[in-house]
């Protein structure tokens, strides 16, 4: 229950910096905290309370925690660092024409 | 551990909305490295150790230190203004 | 156990790689490379189509792989059907053709180009073959990545702004997917398609009507249906009109296949009859239809309209295909084929015209069909087969819209369907015309700096007027696309003609 | 006006919050195993795999075709900003920090450079793999350009070095991949080629030299980004 809490208030933070803030970069920072809003959520769900899932000595087992979701967010975080690290050059070059960051360069996320 | 965990969600709330109210940016990018420091401690409070080296060395080191490049290039404004090719 | 379906992504992937290292040795092994493996890539897909053509024939042709050989459930597995095989046929002709044209269009010295190109080409492979829901998502946040470069090839202001909306659009469309992720992993514990669709109806109707709302709300904000249509008009502008073809007519379809595959294979169409939003997606698709057709009314820009056609006719394609009959399914899968041609050769043809005029707007193509009439012919055609005259594949595939929207009574959406053609119409005509106006004195020609190349400029042409040939070509015989139209729509309404193939063997 | 918008879209967001809430509280609080992959991967992760990691056993063998999708991704981004941001003017060279943190970072490198290698050669052993050690590896060159100045990172690891890093560690990736189908299996199979005993340093298959192509792959990679980023901004400072 504390889980999908701490996930929806996190994600919403998020969304809400994306849609409302008047920095692109502030854009992408809420980008990151969706983005670690969505693996903290995914782990804290499924953590059975197990060990680590690392063979050292005779664990057993079925007492392990769920190594799947941890290659899954593994490979997100790294997918969500290149995003952001492509988006932030893309304001870099906004930012040599318009000399700001101000999202009204890119007319606003909801007008076209 | 119980309590450290909840102490660190509060304090994951905490450094999201401060990431986000700041009107400096770098302030701002500073509390976004914080929060992904709790965040690796919150993975190995859910024993996932390989989560939380990923998000330490990439969350905490890799995206600030880019954030900063950034920071240092568009604050400083007077980069040469190109015309549209 | 086929290896040719690993081939066709690892042959773009290891070009892509190759490139800048071949590219630090010599320049002239780059151009060999990018021809070669273009062709490599073509035959590789032909030759799928020519070992197995009796089993295309008679409805039984299904490819599997098992990576790094796991059995299903565990590892991740390759599979084509005949619904991913008309898919990646369409990629591969319209790829091979796009890289021949922008190797006329943008020229040899662009090698980062040729590299974000194959792994497009790699990215798509990987989606219309993959049978792992992660995958799929690891392929599409790749094909994201790949394509936002090349809308800010241009370097300029409005190249940058483009692609910084398409990049927070798409990221965001591939958070609300790996929710969907998410959500199928923590309720049924595997990421097979077929293993999650077999025991998808386990679950309770909640969950299952929470899962499909993620990946609809993910898989329309990629696809650019109408509550998230804001980026694509400026993003398909904005970018060389190769790229442009590229995201307009062939990426765009990617989308419709994982839309189809999602929904119909995995969730399950009855899923979204039992949630009620099948309903809401018809609303949403013809709003976003009539949406797209309206703004490219207003639009004064030749990209911008075309982009906006792209977004109402993609509505139309939902539209008729959340229909779920056999005919609808039919005309949903011949609209895709028919736009894909369509659409590319007017952007072909109109990355030709534009290096005439001085800007896009419509005031500037005055007299532009006196600089080449065949190309401004193909184009006043391939325009005649958007709005759905007879000759070409868009009356055909318009028609058969029409036609499985009336015989299931929603008359409504096919009177949508006419308003679209007749805002096609007028929107057409107003280029056309300003086309064919008399010129006193032509536009000196200071702006030609694009082609000035011989060959190019024949390479350029060639592949525009293929493309208005086969527009022509498949309107006449028509039927004969219907048999693999016919195979796709088969596997899209069993699904566990599906299940079994992957999970029996 | 902002303001009111600004409510607007509060009011918006914290009704999908609501309702996002409603509807996560409907799943099942136990994650239920009944037919989960993850038994079969913890049961006999080490038998087939060899590694006794299981999240890199997962990674690297059982899911290498993501790892493999994953390290395209970060190679279409680098070659994404290297396309926007490759400038043909002469890079020039940042001024380094002070002369205390020069010196103090001459010690620290090879430390770094050995705890990278150690994150990534033991992959399968301890928490850690191609990823993270890459990326380890990567910050030396991001160091470099900072403390040093860009110039002696140029000298050090010109870009056309970091490029070749790159492609070998992509080519040994596929390589790895093709020489699977080569030895008879599919594509990306664990060749368990040099396998001596369980928990060794060599010992799971083919999963080592996956991680040491990846991680060179994401080393470089990510010092081309960071060159390439931060070379622009001293290329201002020459003209003014």
């Amino acid at each position: 229950m504390i889980n999908n809490l701490v996930f929806v208030i996190l994600f919403l933070l998020g969304f809400y910096a994306i849609l409302v803030k008047k920095n692109l970069i502030k854009m992408v920072i809420g980008l990151n905290i969706m983005e670690g809003a969505i693996f903290y959520w995914f782990i804290s769900i499924t953590d059975r309370g197990g060990m680590i899932p690392i063979i050292n000595g005779t664990q057993v087992t079925s007492q392990m925690n769920d190594p799947v979701p941890q290659a899954l967010i593994l490979t997100g975080i790294v997918i969500g660092a290149s995003t952001s690290a492509f988006l932030l050059t893309l304001i870099i070059e906004l930012n040599k024409f318009t000399n700001s960051t101000n999202p009204d360069q890119i007319g606003g996320m909801i007008e076209d | 551990m119980i309590i450290l965990k909840y102490l660190l969600i509060i304090f994951l709330i905490a450094t999201a909305y401060l990431a986000i109210s700041f009107k400096e940016e770098l302030i701002s990018i500073i509390f976004l490295s914080i929060f992904s420091i709790t965040l690796t401690t919150l993975y190995l409070i859910h024993n996932a150790p390989d989560v939380a080296l990923a998000e330490a060395v990439i969350g905490a080191g890799l995206n600030t230190a880019i954030f900063m490049t950034v920071i240092s290039q568009v604050r400083e404004g007077k980069s040469i203004f190109r015309e549209d090719d | 156990m086929s290896i040719t379906l690993i081939l066709l992504i690892i042959v773009p992937l290891a070009t892509a790689i190759l490139i800048p290292f071949v590219d630090v040795f010599s320049n002239k092994a780059r151009k060999v490379l990018v021809g070669f493996s273009t062709v490599v890539e073509f035959s590789i897909g032909i030759f799928i189509i020519l070992t197995n053509f009796d089993k295309i024939i008679d409805n039984s042709f299904f490819l599997t792989y098992y990576l790094g050989g796991w059995i299903p459930p565990i590892g991740i597995t390759l599979s084509m059907d005949m619904l991913s095989l008309f898919f990646s046929t369409l990629i591969s002709i319209s790829l091979l053709l796009i890289v021949a044209y922008s190797i006329g269009f943008i020229g040899h010295h662009e090698g980062k180009y040729y590299v974000l190109l194959f792994l497009i080409w790699a990215a798509m492979h990987g989606i219309v073959l993959t049978g792992d829901i992660f995958n799929l998502d690891v392929f599409l946040e790749l094909l994201l990545i790949t394509s936002a470069p090349l809308v800010a090839f241009k370097r300029n202001r409005n190249g940058t702004e483009a692609a910084i909306k398409y990049m927070f659009y798409g990221t965001i469309g591939g958070l609300f997917v790996f929710i969907g992720v998410v959500l199928v992993y923590f309720n049924l514990g595997t990421l097979n398609f077929a293993h999650i669709s077999q025991n998808f109806g386990s679950l309770s109707l909640y969950i299952q009507k929470t899962i499909a709302f993620f990946f609809l709300i993910g898989i329309f904000i990629k696809m650019g249906i109408f509550p998230f249509h804001f980026w694509l008009s400026k993003a398909h502008s904005a970018c060389p009109s190769s790229i442009s073809a590229l995201l307009s007519g062939v990426i765009v379809k990617v989308y419709v296949y994982v839309f189809i595959r999602l929904f119909w294979n995995v969730i399950g169409f009855d899923v979204l009859v039992a949630a009620g939003l099948d309903h809401i997606i018809l609303v949403i698709a013809l709003i976003s239809s009539i949406i797209g057709h309206v703004m490219a009314l207003y639009e004064n820009d030749i990209k911008r309209t075309l982009a906006y056609s792209t977004v109402a006719n993609l509505g139309l394609i939902i539209a008729v295909l959340t229909i779920n009959t056999k005919l609808a399914l039919l005309a949903g899968l011949l609209h895709v084929l028919s736009h894909l041609l369509m659409k590319v050769s007017l952007f072909t043809a109109t990355g030709y015209i534009l290096q005439f005029t001085p800007s896009h707007k419509r005031e500037d193509i005055k007299g532009v069909a006196y600089k080449n009439m065949l190309i401004f012919v193909g184009f006043t055609i391939v325009a005649g087969g958007m709005i759905g005259l007879p000759p070409m594949i868009g009356f055909a595939s318009k028609w058969y819209i029409l036609k499985a929207f009336m015989t299931d009574g929603y008359h409504l959406a096919a009177i949508i369907v006419l308003i679209g053609s007749i805002f096609a119409f007028v929107y057409y005509i107003k280029y056309i015309i300003t086309g064919f106006k008399k010129m006193s004195l032509g536009p000196p020609d200071k702006f030609r700096l694009i082609l000035t190349v011989f060959y190019r400029e024949q390479v350029v042409t060639d592949i525009a007027l293929f493309f208005v040939i086969a527009v022509l070509i498949t309107g006449i015989f028509f039927k004969v696309i219907f048999g693999p139209i016919e195979g796709a729509v088969e596997v899209m309404q069993n699904s566990n003609f599906y299940i079994d193939y992957i999970l029996n063997i | 006006m902002s303001k009111a918008k600004n409510i607007f879209k509060i009011i918006i967001l914290s009704l999908l919050g609501i309702t996002l809430l409603v509807h996560f509280n409907k799943l099942p609080l136990q994650f239920e195993y009944a037919n989960s992959i993850y038994h079969h991967i913890t049961n006999n992760a080490v038998k087939e795999t060899g590694s006794l990691n299981f999240v890199t056993a997962i990674l690297y063998d059982y899911r290498a075709y993501d790892s493999l999708g994953e390290s395209t991704i970060i190679f279409g981004a680098v070659s994404g900003i290297v396309l926007l941001l490759s400038r043909k003017t002469l890079p020039v060279s940042s001024h380094g920090l002070s002369f205390i943190v020069k010196r103090t970072f001459g010690m620290l490198t090879p430390f770094i450079f050995l705890f990278g290698i150690y994150i990534i050669s033991h992959g399968h052993l301890s928490p850690g793999g191609g990823f993270q050690g890459g990326v380890i590896l990567g910050s030396i060159s991001i160091i470099f350009s900072i403390v040093y100045g860009s110039e002696f990172d140029y000298k050090r690891y010109s870009p056309t070095t970091k490029t070749l890093l790159e492609t070998s560690g992509a080519l040994l990736f596929i390589g790895l991949g093709l020489l699977g189908i080569v030895m008879g299996g599919n594509f990306l199979v664990n060749l368990k080629i040099l396998n001596s005993g369980v928990g060794s340093l060599i010992s799971a298959g083919s999963i080592p030299f996956i991680n040491i192509g990846i991680g060179f792959k994401i080393g470089a990679g990510l010092a081309i980004i960071f060159y390439s980023m931060i070379q622009k901004t001293f290329k201002e400072e020459v003209n003014l």
